[in-house]
């Protein structure tokens, strides 16, 4: 399974902190595991529709077009605001 | 260990005997501190005072994108301590957020690093923070300022050519 | 009270608290703190290894040229806190010697005021460090990296023509 | 009279940390007061020709061109090494 974690604005947004996909339902990539989660409609289009969204793979910041397989860890979220 | 997640706080007195250690190479620490601004008493006069503050982060991946900061600067400074502490859970105005520190042969390069290490944290570390005010709660907007600040160390490696 | 020459030690941990204070307008402190270099335990092995240092001063222009220093970095930033301790007489190699403090409402003009006054504090503050060595004491000459990082504040003011 | 202080190397060149001058001993300026110790021969000659010395008046850092009057202090030092 692949697992995939919301942060922040986003968690509140989906009422949603973490769900698990199977390889098959993530798609290839990030962007196409962000394209199925949009593809479920509201909220999740318009919440994963933000264009200053942010996604990680396996806790490195990502582009989008990384492969995605079983085992890994997805995350999106907002520009980051700590320090 | 350089990096350190805690919800408590922390003391500042002691990270500067652990920073200076027994190293008489050390020139000079520069340290920062950042601390959650806000009016804990004007509350009934501004609805958008600042009662507290929850920050929420990414466990793992927050400590591993610190320390990749830090191995970055170790790379350009040579530094001879370094240590940076990002507090998480429920703070208030007053409280002390974060602490970078670090010690180096000469103060130049302590406050360049300590600086770079403010304004990478500010823009790569997972943390997002919450504020709660009289008119209820809200999550806080990252600041173009901060990619700024963030952009001038990657001009300086441009410009530079090392 | 800006302002402290002493013999004493001073407490980071201390100085932090009292920098802080119940402000809770302060986003965040720089704090740099300069120490003795040398190699207490290379005596035998080095002739020019550091022993021990001999802080000599002008009482009453010290702490006046500093205030002035101080005057300045508040005039071009808002500090809301500021404070300033340089060690005079004998130390050792390890030993904190000068400590300067800011806390301001963001960090960028924390870090810019803190850097300023060292850098100012170093040109124009009336001390002077002797070195006791195995092969004997030695005054330390004035270095021109030191001229160039005062420098630095005066260009800015020119082409930011403000 | 007015109070002449000498620092750090210079104190020790000297072997001497403070005079004090009358007004007609001084000279009228900073720079003239500085000649005329010079005037005195070794070890004043040398000390007092490094061209990297510095002198203050009352406390703030001098040119060499202003007026000295009875009641004054004036200081010689070489460049400063603190922080």
């Amino acid at each position: 399974m692949i697992r995939v974690l919301f942060f922040a604005r986003l968690r509140e947004q989906l009422d949603v902190g973490q769900l698990e996909l199977s390889p098959s339902e993530a798609g290839g990539t990030v962007a196409e595991l962000k394209q199925r989660l949009v593809d479920r409609g509201e909220p999740w289009a318009s919440a994963l529709g933000a264009d200053n969204l942010l996604c990680a793979l396996n806790q490195q910041q990502a582009r989008g077009d990384e492969a995605v397989a079983a085992g890994d860890e997805v995350a999106f979220y907002p520009p980051v605001t700590g320090g | 260990m350089d990096v350190s997640i805690q919800q408590e706080d922390f003391d500042v007195g002691r990270l500067q005997r652990e920073l200076l250690g027994e190293d008489t190479r050390v020139g000079g620490t520069a340290v920062f501190v950042g601390c959650v601004r806000g009016e804990p008493d004007a509350a009934a006069a501004d609805p958008d005072a600042v009662l507290a503050m929850d920050l929420e982060h990414y466990p793992g991946m927050t400590e591993s994108s610190i320390q990749a900061i830090v191995d970055e600067a170790r790379q350009r400074w040579a530094l001879r301590s370094v240590r940076v502490i990002h507090r998480i859970g429920k703070l208030k105005p007053g409280d002390q957020i974060v602490y970078v520190g670090v010690a180096c042969g000469h103060r130049g390069e302590a406050f360049e690093a300590c600086e770079f290490i403010m304004d990478y944290l500010k823009t790569r570390a997972p943390f997002w923070k919450k504020e709660t005010t009289p008119s209820g709660s809200r999550w806080v907007d990252a600041r173009d300022s901060d990619d700024a600040a963030a952009a001038r160390w990657q001009r300086t490696t441009e410009t530079a050519g090392d």
